[in-house]
């Protein structure tokens, strides 16, 4: 049991951070800053879990949660987590041969950028397709229906669909160019870009050889959601950081906020809060690494990860008072991301939900097994 | 004790409900109740039915406006406009300005402002906070030197709300750099924010929208006579203003609309046929704050039953400070029903995703202020501390 | 809408508040006082709430309240609430002309203690009968099974009882006395009495001229629910009050603990939570005054104070240290009534869930009608 | 990085787990697992079996006894014994003055005293706080006034745990009152409770049991070599003393063994057959204390797993003020889980209400202790804001 990173890790880690720190402009119609995907393809960064023989480095979950972490911590608007961890978790686990050869190659180059349309409103966070269809004709696969909100739909070259096919539900490729897809784009309330995509006898292609059934998307999920956790656990350290800079430099009745207990004290129950974020994140990585087989796994990390990241969050803006609510001051902007983060992938109730099902026929977890 | 309404207050109610449900135009308060921002335009047309009606300033001295009500049917009729989703009277002039106007100023001043003031042909902003004096109102910088017959502002406001709408301001100004203690050698000044001199910045929030502003005076001049009471006792009248309100202090009605739209929306059914609200815990959630919010409004309908005096009273602060959080509260729990509908925040109206969901983050940010603005539940603790429990 | 106290109704607090001033140690084995409970009759306090041709005051559920919160505010255990309002209210709801004149003139005068007998071991607070089954035989009804735990079971001289009659609960009248009936007694944790007792074939007569329905139960459960809040009212007001005069006079590291922002911030929050649960016990009983039909008033009563209880206890020890653990200064007694006040008749999670079932079918409340 | 215990700590973990539960006896762990009072027998009796086997003092240096672990393996050996119920070390000798007579005593000190301390052949009780003088230790006014050869010690200790069944006192007492700070000044003493003038009276708690006491001294006089280390440098060694100790500081093992508890009382039929568990509330409210504690059990292990100095370590607080938040909510949990049974607290075994459920509010009210004892959790907030945050 080792809770600490090894040379290599750090330098990733440096590496990443140093990297991030020189950052153009993200245009706003685009929601990240293609020059900086491109650099971090560069770094080897978006090719990082995936094998060698593909064009990846053939690293696991920890190295994927010191790059989440770190652009959870500058707040970068790349992709990351959804087209490296989500999209291109789902082509490794579930893709054929040649769509490994291809769109994994691609991805690790930063040339091409899957995503999961997966999302339907008014669902919840489930593996289930609902108003989207996949039909079987002689010319292949067509899917028709509405996938909405996707994150970076608009800029996706590469779209996995989830879709119903009779009462399953599988997954295809489709490629967003083609007729038949319309993609709407817009913001999100944290200034990333999502889509409303709508297909029309768009042709399809299954994720695999025959389309991969909807249980992929479970594994994917998990990985997912613990490098969201990372890139949460990352905004929490700067939310932090940068509340307690501000309690040391602010003055308000001539002193420094820092001489208000009643502030500090929130610090200390923030920090513990960010903490045990750190702790849960870390062991996420780590069962994931180790090929933990316990399915909660996951639940557990978003669980204690949401309520840090709300505790945090709302802490963060309360501490600053007035200068927290404004645009122009960073702190508002961590909240912000926060919580989107936190409805993304499944938020503590959905998380708890699966915890507390079949309490009855399991013991209380034991970790050290 | 009683908890029902005399016969004269339950007949008052009706007519309130009557009034703000068929008088204000239904596509005005369907903007409150689907929780879409406000127009400048909307807010001064409504105010002015209202006052028409004798409705917009019903606690003013019954010469320039007033009504003579009980504490009671100020609460009444506050919350009544709540649950109709009526825009209610703008503050700075119903419950701010006018107050001072009608109790410290000359009777030449209430005769050029208060009129205008309830008919919102002047939109008043306040100038009190300043960069370096926020909870700490008494350390304000911003100066104000007499010249002949006019007085001369420097110095810069912030957090002023609305002030991008507004005509004019009303401004703590320190007049007296030398008074022994921070809070004397203060005075309270009106001015037209189109004076030369006068620069409004409009500051952007975290939930894209703007409220309030920075406004920089550089030598702006104003007539003496638009100082308010006595030279040095602005800050007399600064906490006769902000102790002045205890009707609406807990937004009682606008959560109980808020809360009644959560539960449609958790009736809506999803797509798979469910609806949220069949879960037990989010049902329990609701109950909970429902329950909270009941034992709130009690205490507001104490605070409103048994006062008839007009002083400041420490109970403001409970309802304040509880009334924030349970209004947060609500906000959050429409976040939490959204789920990830929640990230479609531009999504407009073609979107099959319900346009209350798309504002839900951003109304939940933007009520983040409501525990910092107007005294910080920090600020409300204190009192409560100090001033009811002597600690 | 007025929430003032008349002349009269201050006159009886305050008489009730110097009477309550002159107490004599407990007997232990007794767990109340039987001369205070004396002088209570005396003064026409337990008579209070019943009709004057039955003996009774002819008062309201308001007078009932003020009584109520001035035992709590000194932790008298006397059985005012189970006694007065609980089996003497059932009495009075359902009892016969002859048991309204026999029952309710003694427990009056001071000379009968009613208590009702309806609690089993692993039950919740619902209005049936489990284990404890009634039949009727050619010499009237008898009664079988085990009540516990039974407040004041001991000290009582007359039991109401819930029985099964097939599968309704129904009521009946038992003496304790009588052959059949044991009654094995004990400590509760905050110190007063209650019984285990044991019915075999123990002879019953039915509460009314037919054995009353367990719907009964409902009402009268609403009425004691209401005052037994107004009792945790009066603890929670003294608790406050003790906890802010320690802040005030206990020093540490040279200054008074009131000058620790930290603690009169917690102080200000308990504040807050006393008047909360203040005005939703006014509202209740005004409800039963005035006869407010909404079954779900007792509900939302205990729901509130069992959170402010459960936060002034916790809060009151705290913010006492080491001293409020102890049993010679009175802060812990209160957290501990509190804490049984909390868990008898209906937790937060009992009324809660009374309170969400139907609100797919109901409106938010709306108090002002 | 990496989760799973290496082979050696996997095996060792095997060794403990294995130890505890077939060399403690059942009916000693059973106490524990069913949350009934230890006696002092019990305590003895097992820290002898642990002592005979190597396992009471694995942290003191090898030639006294200790194992020379890692700090991962000594939060192992603790976990386990926690959730196999054994009645741990008596923390008085193990952690607090066995230690420091290890690292600043005489060698005659550490050969008269710590055998015996690490046998439980003496039971020692800590005489730090007194009543003005709690959270601000060094307040302490307690005087030891050198006479001769020995020292004379006047003065009065409080919330001295188990007091009443100990054999010797550990106590800080004032020996140079002129020193210029009151940290200073103050020596670590040694002397038998059984010394002519000490009285040890015990205080009654608010569960009804009895842990803590007030020790008085008038006149005790105690032989010079018993003072540890050097005159006036007591504050240091109550420091090292205080911040120790980083295993153990969160009560993961025996709160999760009360959790499981909980969940099998959960689990048992009620009257009507249902069980509690059923309930969706109910079993959120366990998922989430079951993650919390997750949580909380992995900071430790990270804390435990990362260090290998001995040195106090601010994330003890994180340990502590989060350890006994879930301590305590976790008898709530039974509390409520008890419902109206909890009432029952002298039943006795003849009764139908379970004795866990009899024993649930006492056992409630007992662990208020928890935030206070051992630097309440204020005290904690104060030293992460502080040591860690820097404010």
């Amino acid at each position: 049991m080792e809770f600490t990173f090894d040379t290599e890790q750090i330098a990733l880690r440096d590496a990443v951070r140093g990297l991030l720190r020189s950052r153009d402009d993200v245009p706003a119609d685009q929601g990240f800053d293609p020059a900086m995907w491109t650099k971090l393809a560069a770094m080897g960064v978006l090719g990082l879990p995936f094998s060698e023989d593909v064009g990846g480095m053939g690293a696991g979950p920890i190295e994927v949660m010191i790059v989440a972490q770190e652009l959870g911590r500058v707040l970068a608007p790349e992709p990351y987590v959804d087209s490296v961890v989500l999209a291109g978790g789902l082509i490794a686990a579930a893709g054929s041969d040649e769509q490994h050869a291809t769109l994994l190659a691609a991805l690790a180059e930063g040339e091409s950028q899957p995503i999961l349309a997966h999302a339907e409103p008014r669902t919840r966070w489930g593996t289930d397709a609902y108003g989207v269809v996949a039909t079987s004709t002689t010319d292949g696969w067509t899917i028709d229906g509405t996938k909405e909100p996707v994150l970076y739909g608009d800029s996706a070259t590469v779209l996995l669909v989830s879709a119903l096919v009779g009462e399953q539900t599988k997954l295809f490729v489709v490629d967003p160019d083609e007729p038949g897809v319309t993609r709407t784009a817009y913001a999100t309330h944290d200034g990333r870009r999502v889509a409303r995509i709508t297909f029309t006898k768009a042709a399809a292609t299954p994720l695999g050889d025959a389309p991969a059934d909807s249980s992929v998307l479970k594994d994917a999920f998990a990985q997912a959601t613990i490098a969201l956790c990372a890139e949460a656990l990352g905004a929490m350290e700067v939310a932090l950081d940068t509340t307690v800079g501000y309690l040391k430099t602010r003055k308000q009745f001539g002193v420094p906020l820092s001489k208000f207990q009643a502030l500090t004290h929130r610090a200390a129950d923030m920090y513990v809060s960010l903490e045990l974020a750190r702790s849960v994140v870390q062991y996420g990585a780590m069962c994931l690494a180790e090929g933990v087989e316990d399915p909660l796994v996951a639940s557990r990390v978003k669980l204690q990860v949401s309520r840090s990241a709300r505790h945090i969050g709302q802490e963060a803006i309360q501490l600053h008072g007035g200068i927290g609510m404004t645009d122009e001051y960073t702190i508002g902007h961590y909240t912000n991301r926060l919580t989107a983060m936190e409805h993304s992938l499944g938020d503590a109730t959905f998380h708890r939900a699966r915890l507390a099902q079949g309490l009855d026929q399991r013991e209380i977890v034991d970790l050290l097994g | 004790m009683r908890l029902r309404l005399s016969a004269e207050d339950a007949a008052f109610q009706q007519d309130m409900r009557t009034f703000f449900t068929t008088q204000v135009p239904q596509e005005t308060r369907d903007v409150i109740a689907h929780g879409k921002p406000l127009t400048r335009e909307l807010i001064v047309e409504t105010m002015q039915i209202l006052n028409k009606a004798g409705l917009a300033v019903p606690h003013w001295p019954i010469e320039w406006g007033g009504r003579g009500w009980t504490t009671l049917q100020r609460h009444i009729w506050h919350e009544e406009m709540d649950l109709a989703g009526v825009p209610t009277p703008l503050a700075f002039n119903a419950s701010m300005v006018g107050p001072v106007i009608a109790q410290f100023g000359s009777h030449e001043q209430k005769q050029r402002f208060l009129p205008a003031t309830a008919n919102l042909d002047i939109w008043w902003c306040q100038g009190f906070s300043e960069p370096d004096a926020g909870s700490d109102l008494a350390s304000l910088r911003t100066t104000a030197v007499r010249d002949g017959n006019e007085w001369v502002v420097n110095g810069q406001k912030t957090w002023t709300t609305l002030g991008q709408w507004a005509d004019w301001i009303f401004c703590l100004v320190r007049t007296d750099p030398d008074a022994p203690k921070k809070q004397q050698g203060i005075s309270f000044l009106l001015f037209d924010l189109t004076s030369p001199g006068v620069t409004v910045r409009p500051i952007k929030l975290i939930d894209g929208g703007y409220e309030v502003n920075e406004v920089f005076f550089e030598n702006v001049r104003v007539p003496a006579d638009q100082l308010v009471g006595e030279e040095n006792r602005g800050w007399d009248y600064a906490k006769f203003l902000l102790g002045n309100e205890r009707v609406g202090v807990a937004p009682v009605g606008a959560t109980k609309l808020r809360l009644r739209t959560a539960r449609e929306r958790a009736l809506e059914p999803m797509a798979d046929g469910s609806t949220l609200l069949a879960d037990p815990l989010l049902a329990a959630r609701f109950a909970e704050l429902e329950n909270e919010l009941a034992a709130l409004e009690l205490t507001a309908l104490r605070v409103a039953a048994d006062s008839s005096d007009g002083r400041p009273d420490p109970a403001s602060s409970i309802l304040k400070l509880r009334g924030t959080q349970l209004q947060q509260d609500v906000t959050e729990l429409l976040v939490d029903i959204a789920g990830h509908d929640s990230l479609a925040t531009g999504a407009g109206e073609d979107s099959d995703v319900p346009s209350w969901a798309q504002r839900s983050v951003p109304t939940y940010l933007n009520y983040r202020k409501a525990s910092i603005y107007g005294g910080s539940n920090e600020i409300q603790r204190t009192i409560i501390a100090s001033s009811i429990l002597g600690l």
